[in-house]
This record gives C-alpha cells, structure tokens and sequence, in this order.
C-alpha cells in the first residue's frame, strides 16, 4: 500500500498526569536512517518503546510492512523483526556476552537425548562469527562486568542483530561514547542501513542526525512538530524546532582570570575494589576562575579523581590539598564545609534521594546546619523556603514544587536541583562530571553558562566530561587521561581537538 | 560417631532441599523468608493427604509415606502462590510477605488441624499421626569403616532428596529455564526486554521453593516424630535461609553449610553424651553451629553477593 | 464449709457450667489433658444440661495459667485445671469463693500459710504405683535384659514414675530372680525439685520431639528393649525411635492407654500403659458437687481406689499371660499396702521399699 | 439506573476519599482491617458459630467492651490493664523493629535481644534486693543497654564485615536462646516452675494485684513509658538531624554517603537504637508481664512485632495503633474461645489475615490510584 516499512498512525499514549505521545504520526521508510529529535522529555523513548513493544498505544495504529500490528510483548516485535537498542543497557553483568546474547532465544540441545540444555559452545561459536560480519567484534566468553561501555554496548547491537533484526531502533546509543566510538558507532549504522536495515535514531546531538540520518521527526511536549529532510535543513533550524527559540552552540566565554590556586593534587593514587590501580600518580593544580577539565575515554580513572577529591573513595597515595590545607583524609562532610561542591556522574544513585521530596533534596549538603537546623533540631520552615527560593532561582521545574517526589522528576531538571544546591554552598572548588549527560541542548546552554559564570565569580572548577567537545567548549586549561595516567596538562588554546583525541586513546604522549 | 554421620545427615539434607528452594526463589530476585511457612504447610497437607487417603481406602498409613511427600509438595506449593501473589503482583515487601506468611502457616495448620480432627474424625487431636518411614542399610557399603555410616539406617527421603537436588542443579544452571531464572535476580530489565516474562519466571521460581520446602517439611515430621503437628515450626525455615546466604546463593557451598549445621547439631550432641555432662550442657554444644557460622561469615562474608536485584520490586515503567 | 451452696448453683448438675483451663497442648492431646477432659464429658453424658468449655493458656507460663484462669472464672461454676501449672489458682479460688477448682496433679500453692482451700479439690496420684507396674512389665518382658525409663522433667510426679519403675524392676529381680539392668544415660540425669540429682534419662522438656528421638535410639543402641515413656510430648519422640529401630524394642505408654500411638504398620509396640485413671476421679467430683457431698482438699490417690495401676484389658496390651498373672497378683499387694514403692519424697529407695 | 448511579456515585466518593496521599496510611491498614474481619467471620461462620457474638467476646476479654459478669476483684478495668499490660512489650517491640526498618535493616532479632536485656536486668537486679527506687530504672536502663550492645553488634557486623543482618540475627538468636537456657538451668533454675527464679517485686515494671478500691489489678508502669518513647522516637526520626541520617541511610547508602552522612555510624546507631528498644521490650516482658524466664524459648514477639511495625506502616504513632490491635485480638481470645466456644487459634488466624491483608497496601495504593485516574477521565469526557 505504501513504501513504508513503519507507520504509526495517530498515536497518542498517556502516563498519570502526562501525555508523552499526543496525536503522532509517523511513517518510516524501508532501507533509510531516520532520526527522532526532541527535548528531554519530548516523548521520543515512549513512541519507540511502543514499537519495542514495552508500551502499546492508548489511541492509534502501527502498521509494519503495511500490516496493521498490536505489538503486546518485546517478544512479538522481535517476531516483527523489530529490534531495540535501549538508552539503559539491559545487561546481566554476571553473564558472558553469549549468555545476554542468547537469553530468551536459547539454543537448545539434549543430553542422552532426553535432558535439554542450552548450548552455550555452538552459540560461542555463532556470535562469534556475526560479530566479525558485522565488524563488530566481541569474546563472546568475557563477562559483561569486564566490558567497558562502548562494548556493553556493542552486545546490545548485537543481541539485535542476533534475533535477525531487520528495523533497529537506538535509544541515544551515543551520550555514553568518546568521540572515536562515535565515529565508528556512526560507521557501524551506516552500514547497516546499507546492508538493507531500516534505522530509527534517537539522539541530542544534531551533529550525528546531520552525519547519517535520511530525515528527522521533531517532537516537543508530545506532539510532532516536523519532519524534516536531513540534508536540505540546517543544524540551527532543528534546533530552534526543537527548543522553540533560537540556541547558540558555543559557550560565550570571557578570557580567564586566574587567582591563587585553590586545589592541588600530588601524587594522587587510587585503587579500586579489587587492589587494582585506576588513578596512578596524578598530579595537577587548579586556580580560583579556572576551568580545569580531564578529558578522556570512559573508564579511565577521571571519576576516580573525582571521587578521590570529594572523598567517596579512598586515597592508596599522595596528597590532596584545598586551599592550602591538606584533606587527603578528612571526611567528606569536612571537605564540603572546607569548600568542595560535587555534582556526581550517576544523579540517580548519588546525587538525589529519589523518595524525598524536593525540598529536602535541595538541603542535602547544609541540613545539619544554621539555619537548616540548630541544635540538632531541624527547621522544616527553612527547608521550604530555601527550596522555593532555589526553584525559581535556577528555573526548576516541578509539578508540586518544593513538595514534588524527586523521583517524578525529569532528567533535566533533576540534573538542575543537584546543580543549584552545589552552586548555592558557594565552594571555591567545584567539580562537576558529566554535567549534560542525557540532558538535551536547550539544558545544555544553560548549564555550560552557569560552569561559566562560576568560573567568573573565582571559583575553581573541576569539570570531567566524556564528551570532547564540551571540553573544548568550556574548558580553560585541559588535562588528559588515559590509563589512570594524566598524559598532558596544557592550555585549551594550546591544543586542538585531534590531538586531545589522540591523547585521549594512548596514541600519543609526553 | 556413627549416630553423628547418621542423625547429621537426616537432618542436613531436608534443611538441603529447603535451601535450595531458597535459592531458586532468591535467584529469581524474590526474598524469601517463608521458607518455614511453606515447610509447616507442605507437611501439613502430607500428612492430611496421608490420613485421609488411608482413611477412605482402608491402605495402611505405613505404606503412604510417598504419598504424603507428594503431597506435601504440593502443599507448599499452593502456600506459596500467597507468597508469589504478594510479592509479584501486589508488589508487597518481600521480607514483610515472607514473616506473615510464616505467621498465617503457623496459625492455620493449627486451627485446621484440631478443627479437621474433630470435625472430620470426630477425635480430638492436635496432630497427624503418621507411620514411620522405614530406613534400609546398603549391606556391602554401611561396613566402611567411617563413611559406611552414611549407607547405614538411611531414610529412603535422603535419596529423593539427593536426586531432587541434582536434578535441581541442572535446571537451574544447564538449562534455558535456569538461565532466565538467574538473569531476574540479576536484572529483570534484560530479561523483559529479551522477551520473556519476569513474572511468570518468578512465579515459576518461588512455586519450586514452595514444593522443595514442602518435602523438607515432611521429611522433618518423618525423621523427628512420624507425625504432623506445630512442633513442626522450629525454625529450620530460618536456618535453611542462613544456609544458603552463607552458602553464597550456590547450590554446591549451601550443601557445605547445612552439612555443617547438621554435623554440629548431631555433633553436639554427641559430645554432650560422651563426656557424660549434665543435659544443661548440651545446650552449650547446640550453639556450635551458628557460633561456626557467624565466624566463618566474618571471614567470607566480604566476598558474599546476593542476587542484584533482589528483594526489588520488578515494575516494567521504573527505570 | 460451703459445699451445700455449690449443690444449690448446680441444681443436680442442672446447667452446670464447667470450663478446663490446660496448657498449650489443649484438650486433645490425645494424652493427659483429654483423659480430665474425657472424664468431664462422661459426667456430661448423665447430665446432659451441664455444659463445659475448653479453654487453653498458650506460653505455659504458671502466671499466665493463674491468668488465664482469673479472666474466665466469672462464667463458670466449676474450673478444671489439669498440670502443675495451675498450683497458682489458690489466689483465685480465694477470690471467688462461689467457684468449685478441681486441680489435678499438683497440691494448691499456699496462700500465706494456708494449705488447703474450702473450693479446691486438688488430686495428686502415686505415680510410683504405676510406674512400679511398669518396672515389673519391662523386666518380666525383657529379652535383652536392658530396660531404661525415658522422663521428661524432673518434677515430682515424673520422679515419682521413674522410682515406681526402678522399684518395680528391682522387684522383679528379686522375687521372679531375673537380672535385668536398668540403663541410663550420662547426659540425662534429672534434678528433682528440691535440686537433688535423681538419675534417670530425662530430656528435660515434654515437648521436645527431636531430645526424645535421639535419647530413644542412644538407649536401642546400647541393647535396650523394653523403653516406659513418662515424657509428655517428647516422648512422641522415642516412640518414633522404636518404631524406625524395627527390632523386638517395645514401649510401655504412660498416664494413659496409649496402645493407639503405637501402631507400626500391623505391629504395635505398646507393651502396656502405665495409667493413673484421672477422667473418673474428675468425673466422681463432679458427681459429688452435684449431689452435694463435694469435699475440699489435698488428695493422694492410690491403687486402693484403682486410681494408679496399667491397661490389661484384652487387646490393648501385649503382655504375655505369665507376666499378667505375676502383675495381677502385685497389683493385689500394692492395693493392700504390702507393697509400697519408692516415690520422690516417701523416703524410700527403689532399693529399699516395704514389700522388697 | 438511578440506583446504579447512586453506586457509582458512592465508589467514586469513596475512592475519592481513599486517594488522599495523607489519609493512605490510615485508610489503608483500615480497609486491611475489615478486609481481614469479614473474612475471619466467613471463616466462623463456616463452622457454625456467631461471628458478631465472637468478635463481641473478644473485646469484651481484652476489657474495651464490658462482660455481663466479672469474678470477684476484677472489673473491665482490670481487664483492659492487663491488656495494656501485654501489650507493652509488644509495643516496644515493633517499635524497634520500625526504626531499623527506617534505617534499611530488618532486626530479625528482636526475640534475641529481648531475650538478653531481660536475662542481664533478672540476674543483676532481678535477684539484688535493691529498693524500688533504684530497682526498677536500674532494671530500664540495663534493658537499654545491654539490648543496644547486641543491636549494636549486628549494625557493626553489617558495616565492618557485610554480614547480612539477616542472617547475623538469626544466628544471635539461636546462641542467646541456648546459651541463656543453659546459665538459667545451671545457677537461676526454680526447680518447681522450671523457669529462672522468680524476681523481686521491687525489680518488676508491673504492680501485680495492686488493690485499688475492690478490684485488684496489674498496673504496667513500663506502658507511659512505651507511650512517651513512641513519641520521642517520632519526634527524632521527624524532627532531627539525627533521625534525618538514619532515614537518609535507609533510604539510599550512596546517596548518604555522598551527602557527607557517616553511612557505618549511623548503621551501628540504628541497630543500637532499635536494640535498645528491643531491650525494653525485654525487660518490661521478662521483668513486668512476667517475672521469669522461660529456659530455650524465644518470645513470639520477635516476630510479631515485624508484622505489628508493617500494619503501623513503622510510623512510631501507627504502631501504637497497630500493636493495640493486635494485642486485643491475642488478650481476648482466650475470653472468646471459653464464651462463644470457638477455638483461640482463630484469633492467630485473624491476626494473620489481617497482616496478609495489610501487606497488600502497596498494591491497594497502586489501585486506588488508577481507579481515581479512571474517575477523573470520567468526569473529563462528561463535561
Ligand atoms: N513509565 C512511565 N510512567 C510515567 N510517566 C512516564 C513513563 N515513561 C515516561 N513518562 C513520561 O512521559 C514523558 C515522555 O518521556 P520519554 O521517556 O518518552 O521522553 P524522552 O523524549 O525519551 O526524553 P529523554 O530525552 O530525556 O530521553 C516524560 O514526561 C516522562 O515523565
Ligand atoms: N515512572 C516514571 N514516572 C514519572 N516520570 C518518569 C518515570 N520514569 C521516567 N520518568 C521520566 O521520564 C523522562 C525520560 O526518562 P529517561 O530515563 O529517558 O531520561 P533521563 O531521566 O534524562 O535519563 P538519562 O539521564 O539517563 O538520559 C525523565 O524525565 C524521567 O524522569
Ligand atoms: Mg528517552
Ligand atoms: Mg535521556
């Protein structure tokens, strides 16, 4: 009937007090990589999880192949040949790369012909083999909690691949990624699209959708705003589809001025659970107005650093110094009251508690004081009042305002509390890691402004990103990490993004 | 010595296949302290099975012993649908489901069970008396010197139990079914999105732990007095728990640990018997085990790794 | 004193409202408590308006028997309260003087210093009597020439049992020149209440299944047969014991006629039971609270009653004829007085007792 | 039609008034409540008996209702202080268990615990002869103590060697119930109860037979006690940096610690707290509901109190709720099974229907939230 291979015909689908899909149609053709774009929040993951068959549709049709489908389990859009690479990997760590490869399609044989077992050399052997078809090679035998991010999620491609997938659909595959795997993630789809698959892209990054994909929905709040033809529309007018206004890309920035030096770390070293050197032998100062950002590949040591600074995690050597002083083994508690604020990579498990309320959220680093409490009593007027003020100081955005359940909360905006209530303690050093992960680009304006504008007020900033150019957005001064190992400390304007790329994966060194 | 291979084995293998029930529900990410609960309500039914079938075919209550394990399986069984409900689709605290449950075992088996002897028998009983089940000697074995105690006066329940749990083995960890099993305790998210049901999984899961407790419950009312009342309620469900967290959720180290509890305790006993000291002083060899375990806890329990998600309540939307 | 006015609630037992307060192991433990029970129930039977309620005190606790108690006394207008458990109700037999209390088994604990009560019937029985029957049973039947007592708790009615059978196999011996042991475990030796070390295998519960089983296949093991079982729920323990040891290793029941418990298969290993007949003394009081001859007070009660003594009816018993003959005949000599076993606090020894 | 209306009407009101977040904790566990009695009515009925009488006894046996007759000395005043009087312990009990579960930690070992302080408080001051005054907060304080050692020893083997609390419990259970049997059998046996000898009447929490005009009654003087705690601790888990700690813990250990909260201390002070209430529990059921102890037996309150600490959602106020319930439930029984001639076990059974029931909260909530949802659409098309 038609010459697509998807359709989703007036979809609409509603969560308690939200409508995350209103009256979208979409039509996806066979062979192309279509990529959806939109705000946190916009919708994006529910419309595809209704393919993905992790949701069915409150109202409307989807039609595959031109058949109209009710896709009711991951099970039954695998039989449709459709396949979901998820944002959150769907990883069993203690299993080998086969075993998630093959969990609900086992391959089964029968012992004595009678016992059935799963056959887990043969199915070794077979993944093994589609891997390197597919250029995508893995050990099938290696546990997934020895697998760094960038080969977790290679299982996931395949798992796709595995179930002959023929519509793959990617959940923002890249936030997690250096730029290298990026690029090569990108080739990878790429060639899949020409191997005959169709490609549905979910992303923030306009960069990519302008590297590989065909056409682009654009949804905002629900709705579908546009589709656009990738190649004959421009990057700022996504944008501005997207976000509603018009958004600029680079970081405004004013010259660095820098003070005295806030932190210094000498000799630092870190081992992890299992004895295991991350961190060895970092060395590097910080001055009051300075960026000071570590580039580097995921899994290098640079949240250990982090850690380490803050004191989540313990120091094997060498010393820390704020200010002067030396907290190599201060608690943290007294490292944030000596002037440390942290907004932590994983806001979910560390930054918030996500059944407290806002409000509380908020106080997280001050409760235990004036005016927050005294003597030990706390002051829940406070607590309130605070938060409110912070609220609309920094625009958070929340349905019951201070009495809001964290956990209700969008990414974004979560991401907006932890960094105002780490603003508001007013620390000289700040570290900020991964500050704009999964947070769409309005957000990430607005975040690399506040980093700025801290930086102006003489604080000193820590900030860790995977991604390379956010680092050389924002970044004063740029270190590189590889290996645990600090490989070169230089001036942004020193160095350009190749060679930190470079630099990034060992290729080359001082 | 003899009576301590002997007695600590009758005791360590129901205290086995309990744990292993343990397992498979706590494998599949559901916390499961019910275990004494399904033990008391499987033996329960066994032994109303048992009577009642004697009752109404005239057989010999003697010849039913296989019978009643039967049934008693299914008794725990069907006790731990409540448990899987509760937990599953009522998404209730698993710990909290598990400790009512033991309660309601406790309180309905004795309430039926007077309330069923009088009503049904017309005689006033707080118990099921059953027959014994008759142990055998392996001749040419049981004369070993040391290990021939364990072919000398076994329990035919030993050997089902022994299949069982090698059978239990190989679901768990040979076949597609186990392999799903262990990935719901580990991340349900993976298995949802491999297209299999977390629930139906879990459900299966803590039905087998139900059944496993059941037949260790009988075995425990055959092996300690051949009849069913609450003294059935000991607190093994509790131990076959610690059983198998310190056996580390595995199924080979958590046969270590209730052999050890079952040595100490005949052990123990033993001890008390041959050095002729005041019963008072048994009580001081009965702490043995646990004392044992919470030492080697001490030692091990670093390296000791529940189920990820266990205890986690599974919902699809959560991220 | 006031036992006219008793007969006068009761009406010739007209609506008579009976309760029986027992420990946790209730009215149906097919054992010591149901035996009061039964008797009850028989004096219901020929008084058909007089009604009874079961009543039980869960933890066991003599407090919470005395408890127990006080919280229903107000309904009724006699209280059964079998076990020493109960002792404690004197406070409340004081407290509610138009109650009739019939306490088995234990003597009333005194209030200040006084013994006895104007509305409590307390009956103790000679248990060594029994027991003596027992002894005699076991040694008479004994192949092995081993024969053991397995107690639960030392109180004075089990020492009393454990005595009476020591006596009785010692009497064996002497009179019917056998040589038969009695064995006892190291491990197990009892203390009686006043802390005197009394011997004997006790496990020191009577609820205790697990105790029982091993104390039961420790005495198979050292060529025991014939095993008197005087230990309430534990003792379900031994009986399991014997039963797995499938050997000629017999039980003889206690309190009351077991032989039911006994079934193995198509065997039995009830010997016999060592009885004291409580339902009919309970029933007889309750009789005498109807027709107006109750009498209050602390009673011991002995063969000469056929209060103590052993089953020997056909079919509930295995003995064989010459025992039963030489049984009978000592059962005449207890009755008479001739001869008197040793009991906790007779002052004789199962050694040394009139009639040895 | 009109009368369908009118039902719909009433469901919509009713969820409506359901649906208040605030309201939940209470209507909830209510709705489990009379869930629970009208199915151990079918149950009663079943067997040919009166549920409204049985229910009727029970109360009256636990002294909220009056009985037609009351035997000499005792009044429904009486009955309802030995209620109060039972219920003490359990009380303490649950609460103990709700401040560990704030904190994460489930105290499996609350009967051990009780187990400990009452043995220590008898044998120190049990049998010390001291005065009254002394006596009696000497015997509390030796329950807060030596229950908050051993609550403290579980926390401590949680956050030193991540022994699970679970199982470290159960194993201090087992070796306080058999280590304590044996010193009691050993050096503290009264040879004719078979239990520890029986305390002193100045160590003892409750008055026994206290006679107050012509009724003799048990005056629970650890009950204020229980009652001022329950608000203490309500107060600190609310209101204090302290209690916002252990919450915080509880709540998410990585969280904490990255908040700058010490994650071991405050494990270590949970558990001390929660044994120190544990220790309470003891003393006021070891030393005040009885005078004794019973050798090799773990009080049922251990376990009780966990489901008691849940049906009060371990709000320290819903716990007095709850644990009064229960205890009327467990104090009448006795009044119920000798009145309406139904067995005591029935009351078990209710008990343990109504905590099935209440276990099913959560998904009550999840319900309820739905059903409101499905209200509101309603009343949205309609208009
Ligand atoms: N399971 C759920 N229950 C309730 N609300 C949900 C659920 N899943 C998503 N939502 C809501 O639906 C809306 C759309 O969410 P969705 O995940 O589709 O956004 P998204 O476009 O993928 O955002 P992001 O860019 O952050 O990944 C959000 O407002 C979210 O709060
Ligand atoms: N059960 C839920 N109820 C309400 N909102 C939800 C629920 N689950 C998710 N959400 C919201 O849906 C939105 C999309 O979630 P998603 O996980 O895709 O993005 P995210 O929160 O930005 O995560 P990340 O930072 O890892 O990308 C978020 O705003 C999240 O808070
Ligand atoms: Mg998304
Ligand atoms: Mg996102």
């Amino acid at each position: 009937m038609s010459d697509y291979i998807v359709e989703m015909k007036h979809i609409t689908k509603r969560f308690p007090g939200i409508v995350a899909n209103d009256d979208v149609s979409i039509g996806i053709k066979k062979g192309e990589i279509f990529a959806l774009l939109g705000e946190n929040g916009a919708g994006k993951s529910t419309l595809m999880s209704m393919l993905g068959g992790m949701y069915e549709p409150d109202e409307g049709e989807i039609y595959i192949r031109g058949e109209k489908v009710t896709i009711s389990s991951p099970n039954h859009a695998a039989k449709l040949n459709i396949g979901m690479v998820h944002q959150h990997f769907k990883l069993v760590s203690d299993y080998t790369i086969t075993e998630n490869i093959i969990l609900g399609v086992e391959p089964i044989r029968k012992f004595a012909g009678l016992f059935p077992y799963v056959d887990i050399r043969n199915a070794n052997r077979k993944i093994e083999e589609l891997s390197k078809s597919f250029g995508l090679e893995v050990d099938p035998t290696k546990k997934i909690a020895d697998l760094n991010v960038s080969m977790q999620q290679r299982v996931e491609i395949l798992k796709v691949l595995y179930r002959e997938a023929d519509i793959l659909i990617f959940d923002e595959p890249t936030a997690v990624l250096t730029p290298q795997e990026i690029e090569f993630l990108l080739e990878i789809i790429k060639g899949l699209r020409d191997g005959g698959k169709t490609i549905i892209l979910i992303t923030h990054k306009l960069d990519e959708i302008k590297k590989v994909a065909d056409r682009c929905a654009v949804l905002n709040k629900g709705k579908l705003v546009d589709v656009l033809d990738v190649k004959t529309t421009s990057v700022n007018r996504m944008a501005q589809l997207m976000v509603g206004r018009e958004v600029s890309f680079e970081a405004e920035k004013a010259p660095a001025e820098f003070k005295e030096e806030v932190l210094k770390v000498e000799h630092l070293t870190v081992k992890n659970e299992d004895g295991f050197e991350v961190v060895k032998d970092v060395s590097f100062t910080i001055r009051g107005g300075e960026i000071f950002a570590i580039a580097g590949v995921a899994d290098n040591g640079q949240v250990e650093i982090a850690d380490a600074i803050a004191g989540l995690t313990k120091v094997s050597g060498g010393t820390i110094f704020l200010g002067g002083k030396d907290i190599t083994n201060e608690t943290i508690r007294n490292r944030t009251e000596a002037g440390i604020s942290y907004i932590p990579e994983d806001r979910h498990s560390f930054g918030l508690f996500l059944d407290f309320d806002l409000a509380t959220n908020l106080a997280l680093k001050q409760y235990y004081r004036e005016p927050y409490s005294s003597k030990g009593i706390l002051n829940k007027e406070e607590f309130e009042q605070s938060g409110s003020r912070l609220i609309d100081k920094y625009d958070i955005r929340s349905g019951q305002g201070v009495k809001t359940q964290v956990r209700s909360m969008s990414g974004g905006n979560q991401q907006k509390a932890i960094i105002a209530r780490e603003i508001e303690l007013q620390s000289p050093l700040m570290i900020f890691v991964q500050p704009t992960r999964g947070v769409d680009i309005g957000a990430i304006e607005n975040i690399h402004k506040m980093i700025i504008e801290e930086r102006d007020r003489g604080k000193a900033i820590l900030l860790i990103s995977l991604e390379l150019d956010e680092i050389m957005n924002v970044a004063d001064t740029i270190g590189v990490i590889y290996n645990g190992q600090l490989q070169k400390i230089a001036s942004r304007e020193s160095l350009t993004t190749n060679e930190v790329g470079e630099y990034m994966m060992g290729a080359k060194h001082e | 010595m003899d009576t301590v291979i002997i007695d600590g084995l009758s005791f360590a293998l129901p205290l086995f296949i309990m744990a292993i029930g343990g397992i498979y529900s706590e494998k599949s990410g559901i916390t499961n302290l019910a275990l004494e609960g399904f033990q008391g309500f499987g033996a329960f039914i066994g032994a109303l099975s048992a009577i009642l079938i004697a009752n109404a075919f005239g057989t010999d209550i003697q010849d039913l012993f296989y019978v009643a394990l039967l049934f008693a399986m299914v008794g725990g069984m069907v006790f731990a649908i409540i448990h899987a409900v509760l937990c599953i689709k009522f998404k209730a605290n698993q710990v909290i489901s598990g400790v009512v449950i033991n309660i309601l075992a406790l309180a309905l088996t004795t309430f039926l069970t007077t309330q069923i002897n009088s009503l049904v028998f017309g005689t006033a009983s707080d118990k099921f008396q059953l027959g014994v089940m008759e142990r055998f000697t392996i001749s040419g074995l049981a004369d070993i010197p040391v290990i021939g105690a364990i072919f000398t006066n076994v329990y035919p329940f030993e050997v089902i139990i022994i299949v069982i749990a090698i059978f239990a083995w190989y679901l768990l960890y040979k076949t597609k079914f186990g392999m799903r099993l262990r990935a719901c305790g580990e991340n349900p998210h993976s298995v949802d999105a491999a297209g299999v049901d977390v629930a139906k999984i879990r459900y299966t899961a803590v039905l087998i732990s139900g059944l496993l407790s059941g037949l260790g419950g009988m075995c425990f009312a055959y092996s300690i007095s051949a009849n069913f009342s609450s003294s059935i309620y000991m607190g093994y469900g509790f131990l076959a728990i610690a059983a198998l967290i310190f056996g580390n959720w595995k199924i080979i180290p958590t046969l270590a640990a209730c052999l050890l509890f079952g040595f100490a305790k005949s052990g123990g006993a033993f001890i008390a018997q041959s050095m002729a000291l005041p019963s008072s002083y048994t009580d001081l060899f009965m702490i043995l085990p646990y004392v044992v375990t919470l030492l080697l806890l001490i030692f091990f329990s670093k390296s000791n790794r529940a189920p990820k998600a266990l205890g986690e309540i599974y919902d699809k939307g959560k991220r | 004193g006031n036992s006219e006015e008793k007969a006068e609630s009761g009406k010739d037992g007209e609506g008579l409202k009976i309760a029986i307060v027992t420990s946790l192991t209730g009215v149906d433990d097919g054992n010591f408590n149901e035996n009061n029970y039964n008797g009850i129930l028989s004096f219901i039977k020929n008084h058909p308006t007089a009604t009874v309620k079961a009543i039980k005190e869960e933890t066991g606790d003599p407090a919470a028997g005395v408890q127990a108690v006080a919280d229903i006394v107000a309904d009724y207008d006699v209280i059964v309260t079998p076990g020493f458990q109960f002792a404690g109700i004197s406070s409340v037999a004081l407290e509610n003087p138009d109650k009739t209390f019939i306490l088995i088994d234990s003597e009333p604990t005194p209030v200040g210093d006084q013994t006895e009560f104007d509305n409590i019937y307390s009956m103790m029985f000679a248990e060594q009597e029994s027991g003596f029957f027992a002894g005699m049973a076991a040694a008479l039947e004994t192949k092995s020439n081993k024969v053991a007592v397995v107690n639960g708790i030392a109180y004075p009615s089990n020492v009393n049992y454990q005595f009476g059978f020591e006596s009785g196999v010692n009497y064996a011996n002497k009179v019917f020149g056998k040589d038969v042991e009695v064995v006892e475990l190291s491990g197990y030796a009892g203390t009686d209440v006043t802390g005197a070390d009394v011997g004997g295998n006790y496990a020191g519960s009577f609820g205790d299944e697990a105790t029982g089983k091993v104390i039961g296949n420790a005495l198979i093991k050292k060529g025991v047969d014939q095993i008197f079982v005087a230990a309430g729920g534990t003792g379900n323990g031994v009986f399991t014991a014997v039963k797995e040891a499938k050997g000629d290793v017999k039980v003889i029941g206690c309190d009351v006629d077991q032989f039911d418990d006994g079934v193995n298969g198509s065997e039995n290993i009830v010997l016999t039971s060592a009885a004291k007949f409580m339902g009919m003394n309970v029933e007889k009081q309750l009789n005498a609270i109807v027709d107006g001859s109750f009498k209050s007070g602390n009673v011991v009660l002995h063969a000469d009653t056929d209060s103590t003594g052993f089953i020997k009816e056909e079919g509930r018993h295995q003995l064989s004829e010459g025992t039963l003959n030489k049984m009978n005949e000592a059962y005449e000599l207890v009755k008479g007085g001739k001869i008197v076993p040793a009991s906790n606090f007779n002052g004789h020894t199962p050694e040394k007792f009139p009639g040895l | 039609m009109s009368k369908d209306n009118k039902n719909i009407n009433l469901r919509n009101r009713l969820i409506r008034l359901m649906r208040k977040e605030k309201w939940q904790s209470i209507s909830i566990p209510l709705v489990a409540i009379i869930m629970s009695f009208i199915a151990a009515a079918i149950v009663i009925l079943l067997i040919g008996k009166n549920p409204l009488q049985a229910f009727c006894n029970l109360f009256q046996g636990a002294g909220i209702l009056p009985k037609p007759s009351y035997a000499g000395y005792k009044s429904m005043l009486t009955d309802f202080m030995s209620l109060l009087n039972a219920m003490t312990p359990l009380l303490f009990a649950s609460l103990a268990v709700a401040v560990a579960f704030r904190a994460g930690l489930f105290n499996i070992g609350v009967a051990g615990q009780m187990l400990v302080s009452g043995f220590f408080a008898t044998i120190i001051v049990g049998y010390s002869g001291l005065d009254a005054i002394i006596a009696k907060p000497l015997v509390l304080l030796i329950g807060i103590i030596a229950g908050g050692l051993m609550g403290g020893l579980v926390g401590w083997l949680k956050y030193k060697f991540n022994i699970n609390e679970v199982v470290s419990t159960i194993m201090l259970n087992y070796i306080a119930q058999y280590i304590i049997s044996f010193f009691i059998q050993m050096y503290y046996i009264n040879p004719v109860s078979r239990q520890s000898q029986y305390i002193s009447e100045a160590a003892r929490l409750t008055l026994v037979n206290v006679e107050v005009g012509d009724l003799k009654m048990d005056i629970p003087l650890g009950f204020v006690l229980a009652i001022i705690t329950a608000i203490l601790i309500k107060y600190v888990m609310d209101k204090t940096v302290v209690g916002f700690d252990i919450k915080a813990v509880g709540s998410n250990r990585n969280a904490a610690k990255y908040s700058g909260i010490n994650v071991g201390r405050n494990t270590v002070l949970a558990m001390v707290i929660s044994g120190s209430l544990a220790g309470l529990a003891g003393v006021t059921y070891y030393l005040g509901y009885y005078a004794s102890i019973q050798p090799k037996v773990l009080s049922d309150i251990g376990f009780d109190s966990i489901a008691v600490a849940l049906l009060g959602n371990s709000h320290p106020i819903g716990v007095i709720f709850s644990s009064s319930l229960i205890s009327i439930i467990d104090q009448g029984s006795t009044y119920m099974s000798s009145q309406a001639g139904i067995r005591q076990e029935i009351s078990s059974v209710i008990v343990g229907l109504i905590l099935l029931f209440s276990a099913c909260g959560v998904y009550m909530k999840y319900k309820i939230s739905c059903m409101s949802e499905k209200v509101e659409e309603r009343k949205e098309s309609k208009s």
